[in-house]
């Protein structure tokens, strides 16, 4: 489904993506891990058009979107959400959603029907299924972290993603939180045939929920394969792992 | 329960219109006129903050709309021997293409450098309109500009005012609340996420400045039926300033904040300046206390308020 | 050497805090643990002075530090590393931690990039660049600068890569060994219990366990209750 | 045509340096404008009022010392000093608690205090022109290229830019508080919670912005009448500069008044009918070329 | 408002134009004093306020409509700025209250745009530009070079001058033109321009506080001693004034009016009395402000009723007594006709400025344009 082939991309001479290159198919699960700085985000930043690359190749579904704007990237069918928690402060957490939803169904250029009578039953469902109906109506900055973070996913599921970018999706939520996210993945999965693409530092995570894992280090990829395959690879391990205990798990 | 919200909204705006149409009739002419300055003024700044409060784009030159506006209507009225009608629809359709214009221009700009590049571009038009003597009346204006008869009376310039000013700002108020608004907000919050969930961020801010443009064009062509005049100063930029201070003195994250915001400067104006010459020494102080002490604006404060006890109970 | 004495805070109407008292003694890493939205970070707030209490003492070797400005506490030996990675983004990283206010040259830069050498290599870049990993060591070395008697590290591993997370253990361990005491914020209660010697629970703004590690292990059911293990 | 030669011909060399000199004020003002902006993001509409103040009490201050060549050497360094004074009770008794608001609340608050400021210069010092002399060393010209005249004060303005320049340069890229005050623009609370007192910090750089534009205040006053509305002209255009060279950057601020000094001179000779324009336009062509300015800015 | 005449002003009290209204405001206030004092007109008091429109036109508009209809003023009078006078205009035509302009120099207030209920009590930039032709035709010079402000004031006198110098004189040529934006502070680039092109002659058409700097870099430069230049009202109190001895000599001007002259017992005691009022030499903006006030109070004597109509009737072709002679209002324009003296800067051992020297009067009727121009004008 999504094809990516010898990206780079520099920064005042520093090569934050080397050469990566990258395949996920249909309906796979796949995860993006390296240590910190090895340009996990700024890959999916180049994925989805947020910065240009200076060369290489992102096909999505045998099309070439290398260098698109980010909405038409969107517009394809490829969603993100954020590292860094990204949502609209002002808006509620229903608005959030909406405004997304809206944008998939092209009614943005709609200047008359109030909005209010609009994709209501959408946007309750897709809440429905993050679990974010309790908080429907507070805005978005009165959320806990992990919320907030739900409520990033949330977004992105708004446009109906047939391929869904998470960079980092539990960081910083506690155990109960990160369970119900994973489990949250799961369906996503499994219910919606949703392909996902997505980078953790958690390898219990990681190695749960991934059918295969792409290992980048210093802009490169180093190796593709599945779980197995990576937890013991010993350049891995030495790059990332640190001889932690995974590999035993 | 939102049902009945919105009934008693459109009941508190179908009474305070009442009150509006009754009010040449119990009130003195200056009234009169001074409420339809506040309307035309309020529409204005209305327009501004639909791009600066509801799209978070630093519009710092919207005077050149109003403007322009207002010379498309005085001109069109004056050179074209058409139906001066057709000035109240040529101003703003003028204005609105200069919205546009500018707009493509500067819209790949951010926050403090659109601004400044919009007071560049503004300021180039108005140079023309100042050195362009044989057609726009140069500094010294166009005076005097002939108006339909059911119009050029004041109650006639009023009810007009009134009617044009509250159509212009119910359809605002609708485009606020169509998804082109929300997305719009979207926009305004965070635009990078807006352009990840596919919003075309810059197209939909060019539709909103060239919309802003448009009412802002009409406020001007307002003007032209109130005060019968036009000139150059209509589009410097200290008046810009001004409509951006409504807006945020007024509150700029509620709707009806810019008309209070207006309204607050037209009658301070008005009543300081009869008492001393150094009203801006007023209006400046009462600008700082507001910012000191109501930091949403008047209507921001009042909302608050509002909501405040509508908790409480 | 930190007393923290019955303080409860707010933020604007949000009571967050209730009657919150801890103390770490020299040279002890102390953890304070809790899920999401417990209070850990409002805590560190309140120590550092960011957000003030409303009620209750915070003295640091005896003295009264309540509620004043975080520059002094700063001054007076506690460096705070937030849990929202907050790196100078316009400095180049040496920049970042030329301008800390310096109580001694017991720290100087060399002695931080020698805890850190991945920050060695990139220190001329601007901050606001690194990735989150290297923001999240900037910062502590950024608080190391300022020669700490109490670090105050809120959630130092979130969003590091496992071998880093390791490293930094050493680190914080290290630091500990060099005589700075610490107080830790943590999620990650596996990774946190290897560099801790005592622990507080915190849960909805108050205390609910008060122990050291081997009482925290023992303590099914606020394991179970609070930390979802 | 005719006009295109008759300006080339007799010494374009001494237009284009007598431009260069009347750049020197607009360049001074708008770097302390630009600090302000850079660092404490206050787009200080007030500037503009400091640098009439400045020029106001250059000419009391020279008035009060026998309106000589002292006087003025006097006034150089007092009408600062006043502003600074001004400024640091503004700072104090506002800015300072309102940092965290939004740009344009920031906005309106200067707008308002620059409204405050017109008045009060009109109570204190009346309506009237005010004029301060050329100090006598500097009085009289010389003659340039083929006989034209060039203003012995506009070669002490042509070396105070320079100087002015490199050290507001040092000032933000190599001392300590230079490079505190770009870290406090990013994020207040946490250079407080690295032991600094960011207040003191940005009282500082809010003072010296401020009395840059005395400063420019003072060396304008020879040339000029001093009088009310002085501010307004200037404000806009010191803006334009700081936004065409780059927010922030003292460089910047250099080349943007040199772009907008020499456009408004020899564009006025192009084209006289419109040469107000051309200002304008050299800042429509740099911003879209240069979005966020000539060079790197702050922001 | 029984027991008074209302008189109110809008004029422009903020920004550099102040230095001339408040001069005007404080000559009317004189007059008014002085005419209450003596029991007031018709057993009525003047009273008058007056409001600051800042220069804008929209609030000048705005002032003048609060006024005249909820102050009920009889009379307004102002403004310093012609766009604002001219909105006026319009709206006192409609509502048919007499207007006093007392400082707006364009020629359409009672050209173009004059009519029935306007009176325009200085002079207009055409008129100006006459007096001056008249003077300059006289001196030996040949090549002009034009310089001004670039906006309609600038344009109006510069256009005025030389249309008429050139009528009057043929043999005249004009070498260069030079605009800079209102409000240009430095004009030394401008000058060196100029100087290059060698003209004899400079007509200078600045306004406001351009004046002073123009001077200043004239002196700077060493222009005034090369090539001698003309500027409207050069030789004004309010521009040599706060130059004080160091303003160029040699500078060629026109205005209405001196303290210092003429030399009459009327003038002197003029002076006399506003400096015990205000401490301060009397400029041009008093004498109109203070004609105005006496006019309005001949007026209404004349015309035995406090009634607009009445009163502009007998306004029309009323000659009154003043500091600097005797002053006609035109009947078929409403234009006061007064002297005006073309002198040149020089220094004077009895002030620590400049003042006017070899004055040439120019009456009234010389460099007013005829009715029939004024005419012919108002049908277009
Ligand atoms: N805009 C930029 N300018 C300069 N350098 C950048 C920029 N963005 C990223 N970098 C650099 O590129 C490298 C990769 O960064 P990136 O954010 O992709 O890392 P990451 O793999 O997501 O790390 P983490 O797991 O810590 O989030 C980092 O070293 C960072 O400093
Ligand atoms: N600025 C704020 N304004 C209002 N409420 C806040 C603010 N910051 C935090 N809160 C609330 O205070 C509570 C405690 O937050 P705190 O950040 O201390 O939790 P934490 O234990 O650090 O959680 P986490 O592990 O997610 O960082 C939460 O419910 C949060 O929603
Ligand atoms: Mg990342
Ligand atoms: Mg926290």
């Amino acid at each position: 489904m999504l094809e990516v082939t010898s990206l780079s991309k520099s920064f005042d001479g520093f090569k934050a993506v080397n050469n990566a290159g990258l395949i996920v198919k249909n309906g796979e699960t796949v995860a993006v891990i390296g240590p910190n700085g090895a340009g996990k985000t700024t890959l999916f930043n180049l994925i989805t058009g947020v910065i240009r690359p200076d060369s290489g190749k992102v096909l999505f579904k045998g099309e070439d979107i290398t260098g698109l704007k980010p909405y038409q990237v969107c517009r394809r069918g490829i969603s993100r959400s954020f590292q860094v928690v990204n949502v609209f402060p002002r808006l509620s957490v229903f608005e959030n959603v909406q405004v997304s939803v809206l944008s998939r169904q092209k009614k943005t250029w709609n200047l008359f029907t109030p909005s209010s009578r609009l994709a209501i039953a959408e946007t309750d469902r897709i809440l429905e299924n993050v679990g974010l109906s309790d908080v429907r109506d507070n805005t978005s900055t009165a959320l806990s972290h992990g919320e907030r973070k739900v409520l990033e996913i949330a977004i992105a599921l708004g446009g109906n993603p047939e391929f869904l970018i998470l960079d980092e999706p539990t960081a910083g939520m506690s155990p109960e939180e990160t369970s119900r996210c994973i489990d949250l993945i799961r369906q996503l999965k499994e219910k919606l045939g949703i392909t996902i693409l997505f980078c953790e530092h958690d390898m219990e995570i990681v190695f749960s929920i991934s059918d295969r894992i792409m290992v980048m280090v210093r802009g490169s990829t180093i190796i593709e394969g599945t779980c197995d395959e990576v937890r013991c690879c010993q350049e891995v391990q030495d790059a990332y792992l640190g001889g932690s205990d995974v590999c035993l798990m | 329960m939102t049902g009945s919200f919105f009934r008693s909204r459109s009941a508190w705006a179908i009474a305070g219109l009442i009150v509006l149409f009754l009010f040449p009739v119990f009130f003195d002419r200056f009234y009169v006129y001074l409420t339809a300055i506040i309307l035309l003024t309020g529409l204005c700044a209305t327009s501004l903050n639909f791009v600066l409060g509801y799209g978070g784009v630093f519009q710092f030159h919207h005077a050149v709309f109003y403007g322009v506006g207002a010379y498309g209507t005085a001109l069109m009225i004056l050179k074209s021997g058409l139906s001066p009608w057709l000035g109240f629809i040529v101003g703003p359709v003028v204005a609105a293409v200069l919205g546009l214009i500018i707009g493509l221009i500067c819209i790949r700009l951010s926050k403090l450098y659109f601004g400044m590049l919009q007071i560049s571009l503004g300021s180039l038009v108005w140079a023309i309109v100042y050195r362009w003597y044989s057609f726009t009346g140069g500094d010294d204006g166009i005076h005097g500009v002939p108006l339909p008869d059911i119009i050029s009376s004041p109650n006639g310039a009023y009810y007009f005012t009134l009617i044009v000013t509250s159509a212009s700002m119910f359809v605002l108020y609708r485009m606020l609340k169509s998804p082109f608004g929300s997305a719009l907000q979207g926009i305004r919050d965070n635009p990078v996420r807006s352009e990840m969930i596919g919003v075309n961020v810059r197209l939909q801010q060019l539709l909103a400045l060239t919309i802003a443009g448009f009412f802002g064009g009409v406020a001007g062509a307002l003007f032209v039926v109130v005060d019968n005049t036009v000139f150059p100063d209509m589009m410097f930029w200290t008046l810009s300033m001004e409509l951006v201070i409504m807006c945020l003195l007024g509150g700029w994250l509620s709707y009806l904040g810019p008309m209070v915001g207006a309204a607050v400067i037209v009658l301070l104006r008005t009543y300081v300046s009869g008492i001393t010459v150094y009203w801006a020494l007023v209006l400046g102080i009462i600008m700082m206390l507001v910012i000191f002490f109501l930091p949403n604006g008047v209507l921001g404060y009042l909302d608050r308020f509002l909501k405040k006890k509508a908790r409480a109970r | 050497m930190l007393d923290v004495n019955g303080i409860d805070t707010y933020y604007g109407l949000s009571h967050i805090l209730f009657d919150v008292s801890l103390n770490v003694k020299a040279g002890e890493v102390v953890g304070l643990l809790g899920r999401n939205g417990a209070g850990k970070s409002t805590t560190m707030k309140s120590i550092m002075g960011v957000v003030p209490p409303r009620r209750g003492t915070v003295s640091l070797n005896g003295k009264d530090i309540t509620g004043q400005k975080p520059f002094i506490s700063f001054r007076q030996g506690i460096g705070y590393v937030p849990d929202d990675r907050r790196v100078f983004a316009d400095l180049c990283v040496d920049d970042n931690l030329e301008i800390v206010y310096r109580r001694s040259k017991d720290w100087t830069k060399d002695r931080v990039y020698g805890i850190f050498p991945a920050l060695k290599e990139i220190r001329s870049r601007r901050a606001g660049h690194l990735s989150g990993g290297e923001q999240q060591m900037l910062t502590i070395a950024r608080a190391l600068m300022g020669s700490p008697e109490l670090l105050l590290l809120d959630e130092p591993t979130e969003g590091l890569a496992p071998l880093i997370v390791r490293d930094l253990e050493q680190q914080i361990l290290k630091l500990k060994d060099a005589g700075i005491s610490i107080l830790l914020s943590e999620q990650n209660v596996r990774s946190a219990l290897k560099m801790i010697t005592r622990a507080y629970v915190i849960d909805n703004g108050r205390i609910r366990f008060e122990g050291t590690v081997g009482e925290l292990e023992a303590n099914e059911d606020v394991k179970k209750k609070y930390l979802m293990i | 045509m005719e006009n295109l030669f008759g300006f080339i011909s007799p010494g374009i060399l001494s237009q284009i340096l007598v431009g260069l000199s009347r750049t020197v004020i607009l360049f001074i003002v708008s770097s302390g404008l630009s600090l302000i902006l850079g660092v404490l993001r206050i787009p200080n509409v007030a500037h503009g009022s400091l640098y009439m103040i400045g020029a106001f009490m250059a000419y009391s201050v020279s008035h009060l010392f026998g309106g000589g060549t002292a006087g003025f050497w006097i006034a150089l360094i007092l009408a600062p000093l006043g502003v600074a004074a001004l400024s640091f009770l503004a700072e104090r008794s506002l800015f300072q608690f309102l940092y965290e608001r939004e740009h344009l609340m920031l906005l309106l608050l200067t707008f308002a205090l620059s409204l405050v400021f017109g008045d009060l210069v009109k109570l204190v010092w009346g309506a009237e022109y005010r004029s301060v002399p050329v100090p006598f060393i500097f009085q009289g010209y010389i003659n340039l290229f083929g006989g034209l005249p060039f203003p012995i004060y506009s070669f002490f303005l042509l070396i105070m830019g320079p100087v002015i320049a490199i050290l507001l340069w040092l000032l933000t890229n190599k001392t300590k508080i230079g490079k505190i005050s770009r870290a406090a623009a990013v994020d207040r609370e946490m250079v407080g919670a690295v032991g600094i007192n960011v207040s003191w910090v940005f009282g500082i750089v809010f003072i010296i912005g401020c009395s840059l534009a005395g400063l420019g205040g003072v060396l304008v006053a020879p040339t000029v009448s001093v009088t009310l509305g002085m501010d307004h002209t200037l404000i806009m255009e010191a803006f334009l500069i700081v936004i065409m060279g780059g927010l922030g950057n003292v460089w910047g601020a250099l080349l943007g008044a040199l772009i907008f000094g020499l456009t408004q001179s020899l564009g006025i000779l192009i084209w006289p009918q419109f040469g107000i324009v051309f200002p304008y336009l050299a800042v429509v062509v740099v911003l879209i070329f240069r979005p966020t300015g000539i060079l790197r800015s702050t922001w | 408002a029984a027991n008074t005449i209302k008189v109110g002003i809008v004029d422009t009290y903020t920004g550099p134009a102040t230095t001339f209204t408040n001069d005007v405001l404080d000559g009317f206030k004189l007059a008014v004093e002085r005419i209450n004092a003596g029991g007031g007109i018709l057993g009525k008091k003047i009273e008058y306020t007056f409001r600051d429109e800042k220069f804008k036109p929209d609030i000048g508009l705005a002032m003048a409509k609060e006024l005249i209809l909820k102050e009920k003023v009889d009379i307004l009078m102002g403004t310093i700025n012609s766009a604002t006078t001219l909105a006026i205009s319009d709206f006192v035509k409609k509502e048919k209250v007499p207007f006093f302009v007392t400082f707006a120099k364009s020629e359409k207030i009672v050209g173009e745009k004059g009519h029935r209920y306007i009176f325009n009590m200085n002079e207009h930039t055409e008129m100006a530009g006459r007096a001056a032709a008249i003077a300059l035709a006289k001196k030996p010079y040949v090549k002009y070079w034009i310089a001004g402000d670039d906006y309609e004031y600038g344009h109006a006198i510069a256009d005025a001058v030389w249309s008429n110098l050139k009528k009057i004189k043929p043999s005249v040529q004009k070498v260069g033109e030079t605009w800079w934006k209102v409000g240009e502070a430095d004009f030394t680039p401008y000058i060196t321009q100029i100087l290059a092109a060698k003209p004899d002659f400079i007509i200078v058409a600045t306004g406001g506080s351009g004046m002073v700097n123009f001077q200043k870099a004239a002196k700077a430069t060493g222009l005034s001693q090369k090539v001698p230049f003309y500027q409207h009202t050069a030789t004004e109190l309010s521009v040599l004034a706060p130059q004080g001895p160091n303003a160029p000599e040699g500078v060629y001007g026109t205005a209405n009016y001196f303290f210092y002259y003429p030399d009459t017992p009327e003038n002197r005691a003029f002076v006399a009395d506003f400096k015990k009022a205000y401490n301060r030499n009397p400029r041009i903006g008093a004498l109109y402000g203070y004609m105005t006030a006496q006019f309005i109070a001949a007026g209404y004597k004349k015309a035995g009723a406090i009634d607009r109509e009445k009163l502009v009737n007998a306004l029309e072709g009323m000659s009154l007594d003043s500091p600097v002679g005797n002053l006609e209002i035109r009947k078929c324009d409403h234009q006061l006709l007064i002297p005006m003296y073309f002198g040149v800067t020089k220094k004077d051992p009895k002030y620590d400025f400049l003042i006017a020297g070899n004055i040439e009067v120019i009456q009234g009727k010389d460099y007013v344009p005829s009715c029939q121009e004024v005419l012919k004008l108002r049908k277009k």
